[in-house]
């Protein structure tokens, strides 16, 4: 029995084991293969064999790429990530449990915020960096913050704080990754049972007091899944970037941080196009390590906190 | 001392007060979060619903319009023309049935290979089970981006490209994404919620694993497959990158995003954001429409998948 | 936009493998130096032309295309293989093919591109060296149709990091200076409508025009005294870089004196912080990049532009834009461009490419063109752009002629005429200026902008400049034209901003 | 607490667009529960007994009627202001809270009026009392709580508390005195310099007191100048809390698994939990909703009797809501017997048995079901087919009845007279059960089935045609249109 299962498992997984092997173990192979290379050559393949200098260049202190990454890449990605993963996950929370407690008008709001969802993100990052544009931006105007720049500076003017364009950007990943945690939430939320509620409204308990002491730990599953799952997401943050910032990554005042709004994942796609696979390789290989420990963090944090 | 407790009385917060007094309070208490629910619902749908509005008003604006410093919240001359345009300019009937095409195959292929996986993974006993998925699961942090690149030498290798080779570039196009480490992990969750005793119970009647997946574990799944269904079409229509890849130098590969970026590319003249948000309304609605007819099974997929860590 | 971006990175590191796969599909032929066949082939052999023309101006390449494929029915069909997008976007597209083995005969863009087609090493070039063609004693170019090309632009060609001739010319542009003729005499049109009713206006106006086209200067100073008094603008038309910022300042000043100063008005804008700096740096004699033995030993010693003289040139654009006398698109956050400004009556100047005119009509005012200044008592030099076309590295060698056979059908003078002025670029032959379309073309100037591009651009070819090619010399433009960005946006130090820029080059190399 | 109902009827609204009519599941019900009285509603599904509970307990708003807890109207009181504890019928315990936070959650949101007292000096009484009188068992205890080689704080405390009763913060004082730490010799001495120093400690409290210008009497309650003691609303201290879970915790049984998750306790247990929920906020009412359902047989009959216990020692006016009549019986004071949303029958156990109203409490109860046949009265007799069961001077009508005989009703032993047997009965088929045997029989007037009969083992029943003799107190006699029971003394 336990043999023949044994076979007939693997032989369910073919399918997938097939199209990952092609489609995914290998090329991760061949990136990490990538950045052991020195001055591996795109043109020929060729390269002046096993190496840790592209890993040097990246990690150590007066490396080519030390700025780029320690000063700019890493600070931007953690800060982003630390910044919006909560933010969203509570707002999510809310807007689910909101979204679950009232009595009409469910459906529509509903639909409004899955829209971002199942709209096409060429156009949403076109039209937000129209929005907090400088001069013109809607933004500007409702906040009546004329000529203060969020994310292009203001000409012989007022340069760019790493804050305000930090606040737009957090802004626009928030906006963008709030549909799919709220559908989640709300999943979990209409998993609940009514009796905790009615048994929490007969132990007096207040409406602030069952959301924190029940709700709340009764969605921990849900809210460790969208934790985990949205931290590699924005780990891997580059779009938003490029949607808001423009190609460069937007210029600002170093003094107030990072002088642009580059993340890991931008530098790799950097190099890539600048022809340097090797770092953009051993790049990504760092990325993926972090990522890694961050998610294992995670699980022991939560081992306690989630109750299965 | 522990006859000290009994004889505590014990009194809820506002006793004072008499009923009526506290039924007033609680029902303005009820009002008032109601109130503010929907004030805060209110608002942040706001939000979401803004860049909405401005792409619709964009795509109704003329280029100049679109072009001056001082954005106007209502288009002076409302242009219908943009649109007439938009559709004159995409090959819609190509693009369209490209991306059904990909769309569709991929999906079921994804739904075949996720119920393949998820079924081996939730119910078999077999040697490196778990090793298999967390490697399955980990591959999700990898960015994914650094595959494309090998993935498209791979493709190619396999012949999958070519200038007239339609099927070849198909094929390309679905392949790689015909498995999906998510999907596999919502619906294992679903499959492991179904009791084992209706698997023991499905044995006892000598039913063999493949006929119990399709008989018991399908249907009762098949709210989050059709959750799976409509999420990986909405995939596939909004999908650029690899496509565009595969599409290179040949629009008659070109999806609906590719069709979308490629006709109205930054290169040409600013004047054409308007036509281009046209455009973009025109891909956008479909999906919206899809979404708003199968909410439900969305929800109701999504909540019994009930993802447990 | 991103995710062209996403693109550009990705296909980039599709190179990686470009080489083992070019080995195993065509059949290793790595010399670059290959001559034309005599023969013709017997079946249709397909000729792949890689172009990312905007779908307003495709018309005459087709017709090209169609004539060709006629002419040589049953031998060459020329196949169009449009990318979508931008030069940067057909780039990664042709990388991609490369990758896969799909070598195109043929591909438009900038030599940026194709040295990195070229790659270091000669023997691995997926491109062609193309003398052999050109001297093709049969096939090639007469010594006359050598002659009549523009130099300037066969010698771009030739400035790669391995000699010879590696690409030619499809059609080229410029930069060019658009204005606002509000603001300048001579034309003043809307001013001259505002003080039309006044006698004495009307008056100094009319021994202004009665002197015919060219008025003589006292007639002309008179009225533009007499504008300058009744509040209108008459400023002179500068010719020199530093005639520019300084009739900036004087602009300025004067919104001041009209207490305009808080309305948002910069004089100059510059849409290219390379093309500025690469163009401002060869007048000044101030080094930018080179190719020589050493840069050939060492390539890092590509990049010569940190030095002093640079410095001091960044420090005055610096202050300028501090004063608000100049923005560039790099200052503006590097995604804006500067001829929204323009349009909008927020500059009064403003620098681009020729081929980008349609950016810069205004239904608010005409629009004036120009030279760019140039440094003053220096040389007149302006940047020299435009796509070129480059020839593949391809198996087969009946592809390499039908190819050759294309480029000259296309380059043949009314052919190429027709499909410059449409672009609103400038034809590759000196012939081409006498043909009876350019001279159509060019006399309906003042009608519509695009008419007017070519009008002022002819005198200006002699003076055109080219920065070398080299594997990294994108990185170089990139950099150098973040530079002002660093400073004025980030704050950072002059030296820091070089420093960084010279950084990412060396990574680059 | 005494519990009034008047009138109480719940109409859940139909959907006339989905052509779903409007639904009665209470219809004007009248109770009245003396205070400390325990009221099992009993009924089949459905009957809307559930939803009586949950209109008592403010979950379910009544369409018409009154609730009165002693003379409060709470009938339009939300819950928590019932004071009311409730037990639901798969408990609704917390998962992700320890039984102690479910047990201790209800107190969180609760006040305490009460005097104001010195409580560190009843702490410190307490102490004393415990280390002159067990110092060896605590040293025993703390001792004995080892926990990975070393002695565990947590585990004594704990230990200490299970033992003596005490607040765990009390327990942890103990501990801290490290009395397990000094050798046997110099014990006394050492619990001597302590009892020295909570003397002295008492001492200031007092003097803190005296300064406010309090003074404090045995009961270490403050007293002011006037001599009055002070009443005072406020949160629970954190010991007051634990005393509490305490109690009620070792009152059903559980202090031992207080640390647990519910997930790992068995059904009993978990019950067990969420009476202690329930009751650990004493509440007014207690409100028990098909608490055992979810239990198996033994557990069943076990926790019944627990809840009967509790009930007793607690004397909580409590409402239990069942569809299983043993337990009803078993352990009600009081049965209310309910068919769609209308009371059939309240009366104290046993009677509703011995002595149902109407032809549906009759049959409701007992097991085997009572046998139903349909007679008829013909001249002051009842008839069951062409026999004459029994003539009664109170049979003065004739009319069509039904005739319910309870299986235990039938007698066909040597002493019963050949005379008296008046029913004939087929019998199909003999099942000994030990000391009784039942019969499975027919009879062409018989309603439903197959007829039971029990009867001593001794008899000597044989397949066919039997005759039995009736027990008087075991026929009823219901009228066949209205169903209501047709008295009469047998002569």
């Amino acid at each position: 029995m336990e043999s023949k299962n044994n076979w007939k498992a693997w032989l369910y997984l073919a399918p997938v084991i097939v199209l990952m092997a092609v489609f995914t173990l290998y090329p991760i192979v061949n990136t990490v293969v990538v950045s052991f290379l020195k001055d591996y050559n795109q043109i020929n393949g060729s390269s002046k064999g096993f190496t840790f200098y592209n890993y040097q260049q990246i990690l150590s202190p007066g490396g080519l790429f030390y700025e780029d990454v320690w000063l700019t890449a890493l600070p931007n990605t953690l800060i982003l990530t630390l910044i919006t993963v909560p933010t969203s996950i509570i707002l999510a929370l809310f807007i689910a449990i909101g979204l679950n407690s009232i009595p009409f008008l469910k459906k529509i709001f509903q639909t409004v915020f899955f829209m971002p969802y199942v709209t096409n993100a060429i156009a949403i990052g076109m039209v937000f960096s129209v929005i907090f544009d400088t001069q013109t931006g809607i933004f500007n105007a409702i906040f009546g913050t004329y000529g203060f720049p969020w994310i292009f500076p203001v000409p012989g003017g007022a340069t760019v704080a790493y804050g305000s364009a930090l606040f737009s950007i957090c802004f626009y990943i928030v906006w963008h990754s709030l549909p799919y945690k709220i559908l989640i939430f709300l999943g979990g939320l209409q998993n609940v049972d009514q009796q905790y509620y009615d048994a929490a409204k007969i132990d007096a308990a207040s409406r602030a007091k069952t959301i924190m002491k029940i709700t709340v730990p009764l969605l921990s599953p849900q809210i460790l899944y969208v934790m985990i799952t949205s931290f590699i997401g924005a780990f891997k943050e580059y779009n938003s970037v490029i949607g808001l910032f423009g190609t460069n990554g937007g210029a600002f005042d170093k003094n107030t941080g990072p002088s642009s709004m580059k993340t890991m994942v931008f530098f790799i796609y950097d190099q890539i196009a600048k022809g340097k696979v090797q770092y953009a390789s051993a790049a990504a290989v760092i990325l993926f390590v972090i990522i890694m420990l961050f998610t294992a963090i995670q699980f022991k944090v939560s081992k306690k906190r989630v109750h299965y | 001392m522990e006859n000290n407790y009994p004889n505590l009385q014990l009194v809820i917060k506002n006793d004072r007060l008499s009923a009526e007094k506290k039924n007033k309070l609680s029902l303005l208490g009820r009002i008032l979060s109601l109130v503010l629910t929907y004030a805060f619902l209110a608002f942040m749908a706001l939000l979401m619903i803004f860049p909405f509005y401005w792409m619709i008003i964009t795509s109704l604006k003329e280029g100049m319009e679109i072009n001056q410093m001082n954005p106007t919240f209502w288009p002076q001359i409302i242009r219908w023309e943009n649109y007439s345009e938009a559709f004159s300019r995409l090959n819609f009937g190509t693009l369209l049935r490209n991306t059904l095409v990909v769309g569709i195959f991929s999906t079921i292929g994804t739904l075949f290979t996720t119920i393949f996986a998820a079924f081996a993974f939730a119910r078999l006993e077999f040697k490196g089970r778990d090793f298999m998925f967390s490697i399955l699961l980990a591959t999700m942090m990898i960015p994914g981006e650094m595959m494309v690149t090998t993935n498209y030498v791979s493709v190619s290798l396999l012949g999958m490209i070519g200038k007239d080779n339609l099927m070849g570039a198909y094929a390309a196009m679905i392949l790689p994404f015909m498995v999906s480490v998510f999907y596999i992990y919502l619906l294992r969750q679903n499959f492991k919620q179904i009791p084992n005793e209706l698997y023991l119970a499905a044995k006892v009647d000598g039913k063999t694993d493949w006929q119990f997946l399709w008989k018991v574990m399908v249907p009762l799944a098949m709210p989050t497959l059709i959750t799976i269904f409509i999420l990986k079409l909405m995939g596939a229509w909004n999908s650029y990158v690899w496509p565009n890849l595969i599409a290179t130098g040949n629009q008659d590969f070109w999806l609906i995003t590719n069709g979308l970026r490629g006709t109205f590319s930054a290169a040409e003249n600013i004047n054409d954001y308007g036509v281009q948000m046209a455009a973009t309304v025109i891909v956008t609605v479909p999906l919206l429409l899809l979404f708003i007819f199968f909410r439900k099974y969305i929800m109701r997929g999504v909540s019994r998948a009930g993802i447990k860590g | 936009m991103k995710n062209t971006r996403m693109l550009t990175l990705t296909s980039g590191a599709l190179l990686a493998s470009v080489a083992a796969i070019c080995l195993s599909s065509c059949g290793g032929a790595t010399y670059s130096d290959q001559v034309l066949v005599s023969d013709d082939p017997t079946s249709l052999t397909k000729i792949v032309f890689f172009e990312c023309l905007g779908h307003a101006n495709e018309g005459n390449l087709g017709k090209i295309v169609s004539a060709f494929n006629e002419k040589y029915a049953g031998k060459y069909e020329v196949e169009l293989s449009k990318v979508a997008g931008t030069y940067d976007a057909l780039h990664d597209a042709v990388n991609t093919k490369l990758t896969a083995g799909e070598v195109p005969a043929l591909c438009m863009g900038y030599p940026d591109s194709f040295s990195v087609y070229m790659g270091k090493e000669i023997d691995d070039s997926n491109i062609y060296r193309l003398d052999n063609f050109i001297d093709d004693p049969t096939f090639g170019f007469t010594a006359e149709e050598k002659k009549d090309f523009v130099p300037e632009y066969l010698a771009e060609g030739q400035n790669y990091q391995f000699e010879g001739t590696w690409s030619l010319p499809m059609y080229k542009s410029t930069e060019i200076m658009y204005y606002n003729e509000c603001y300048f005499a001579g034309s003043n049109q809307q001013n001259l409508a505002k003080f039309a009713a006044n006698t004495e206006f009307a008056a100094l106006n009319k021994a202004v025009t009665d002197k015919g086209a060219n008025p003589t200067d006292e007639s002309l100073k008179a009225l533009k005294d007499w504008v300058k008094s009744h509040s209108g603008y008459a400023y002179e038309l500068p010719t020199t870089w530093e005639d520019m910022i300084a009739l900036a300042k004087q602009m300025v000043a004067d919104m001041k004196t009209e207490n305009l100063e808080n309305i948002e008005f910069y004089p100059v804008g510059y849409d290219s912080d390379a093309n500025l700096l690469i163009s401002q740096f060869a007048q000044r004699g101030i080094p930018f990049t080179v190719n020589d033995e050493a840069s050939k030993a060492d390539p890092t010693k590509h990049f010569v532009f940190d030095n002093d003289e640079a410095k001091a040139f960044v420090n005055t654009l610096v202050q300028n834009v501090k004063d608000k006398l100049l923005i560039t698109k790099g200052v503006l956050g590097g995604s804006k461009y500067t001829n929204t400004y323009f349009t909008n009556l927020k500059s009064a100047m403003s620098i681009g490419s020729t081929g980008g005119s349609s950016y810069n009509v205004s239904s608010n005012f005409k629009v004036g063109l120009a030279p760019v200044p140039y440094a003053a008592g220096k040389k007149a030099q302006y940047i020299m752009q435009g796509p070129s076309i480059c020839f593949f590295n391809n198996s087969n060698d009946y592809v390499h002629k039908g190819s050759w056979l294309f480029y000259k059908m296309l380059a043949e003078t009314t052919n190429n005429t027709k499909l410059s002025l449409e672009n609103s670029y400038d034809p590759i032959k000196n012939s081409c200026y006498e043909t009876t379309e350019y001279k159509n073309f060019v006399a309906k100037h003042d009608s519509e902008l695009k008419y007017d591009i070519p009008f002022h651009t002819q005198d200006l070819r002699d003076n055109y400049m080219t920065s070398p090619v080299f594997v990294g010399s994108s990185t170089a433009r990139v950099e150098i034209g973040n530079v002002l960005q660093y400073i004025c946006n980030s704050n950072f130090s002059t030296d820091e901003a070089f420093a960084k820029a010279m950084n990412s080059c060396r990574a680059a190399a | 607490m005494e519990i009034k109902i008047k009138n109480l009827t719940k109409v859940f609204p139909g959907n006339p667009k989905k052509n779903i009519p409007d639904t009665t599941a209470v219809s004007h019900l009248d109770l009245d529960i003396p205070d400390g009285q325990l009221l099992g509603l009993l009924g089949p599904s459905g009957c809307g007994k559930s939803t009586t509970l949950y209109m008592i307990a403010g979950l379910k708003q009544p369409t018409e009627g009154e609730i009165w807890f002693g003379d409060e109207d709470v009938t339009n009181l939300t819950p928590e202001k019932r004071g009311i504890g409730l037990v639901f019928q798969n408990y609704a315990l917390y998962p992700h809270m320890t039984i102690y936070d479910n047990v201790k959650f209800p107190l969180t949101n609760l006040r305490v009026k009460t005097t104001k007292k010195a409580v560190k000096i009843l702490d410190n009484q307490k102490i004393d009392e415990l280390i002159t009188n067990n110092a060896d068992e605590i040293i025993e205890i703390v001792k004995s709580s080892v926990y990975k080689e070393k002695i565990s704080k947590d585990a004594a405390a704990r230990k200490l508390v299970f033992r003596f009763h005490i607040v765990t913060s009390l327990a942890v004082k103990i501990f801290r005195l490290g009395l397990h730490l000094v050798p046997a010799d110099e014990l006394s001495a050492k619990i001597a310099g302590i009892k020295a120093e909570l003397a002295a400690d008492n001492q200031k409290i007092t003097e803190k007191f005296a300064k406010h210008g309090y003074s404090l009497n045995e009961a270490c309650e403050c007293l002011t100048a006037e001599g009055t003691t002070i009443i005072e609303t406020r949160r629970l201290s954190t010991s007051e809390i634990d005393g509490l879970v305490q109690e009620t915790a070792r009152l059903v049984q559980i202090d031992q698994y207080l640390t647990r998750k519910p997930s790992e306790l068995s059904g009993g247990q978990q019950q067990r939990v969420a009476i202690a929920r329930a009751l650990v906020k004493k509440p007014r009412v207690l409100l028990l909703d098909e608490p055992l359902s979810n239990l198996d047989a033994r557990l069943r009959l076990q926790t019944r009797e627990e809840i009967r216990r509790i009930q007793r020692e607690t004397g909580i006016t409590t409402i239990f809501v069942t569809h299983d009549q043993e337990e009803a019986m078993s352990i009600s004071d009081q049965i209310v017997v309910m068919k769609n949303g209308v009371e059939m029958q309240r009366d104290h156990p046993q009677d509703v048995y011995n002595n149902p109203q109407n032809l549906f409490v009759a049959k409701f109860l007992g097991t085997p079901p009572i046998n139903t046949f349909s007679g008829e009265i013909k001249n002051g007799a009842l008839y069951i087919g062409e026999e004459k069961i029994l003539s009664s001077k109170s049979f003065t009508e004739d009319k069509p009845v039904f005739v319910g005989i309870r299986p235990e009703g039938f007698l066909a032993d040597e002493h019963t007279k050949d005379e008296d047997k008046v029913f004939s009965i087929t019998v199909k088929a003999i099942v000994t059960m030990g000391r009784d045997m039942s019969l499975v029989c027919e009879h062409d007037k018989f309603i439903g089935e197959d007829i039971k009969i029990i009867v001593d083992s001794d008899i000597d029943a044989k397949i066919g045609v039997m005759r039995f003799a009736i027990r008087p107190n075991k026929i009823f006699v219901f009228d066949a249109k209205t169903e209501e029971r047709i008295r009469f003394e047998a002569k």
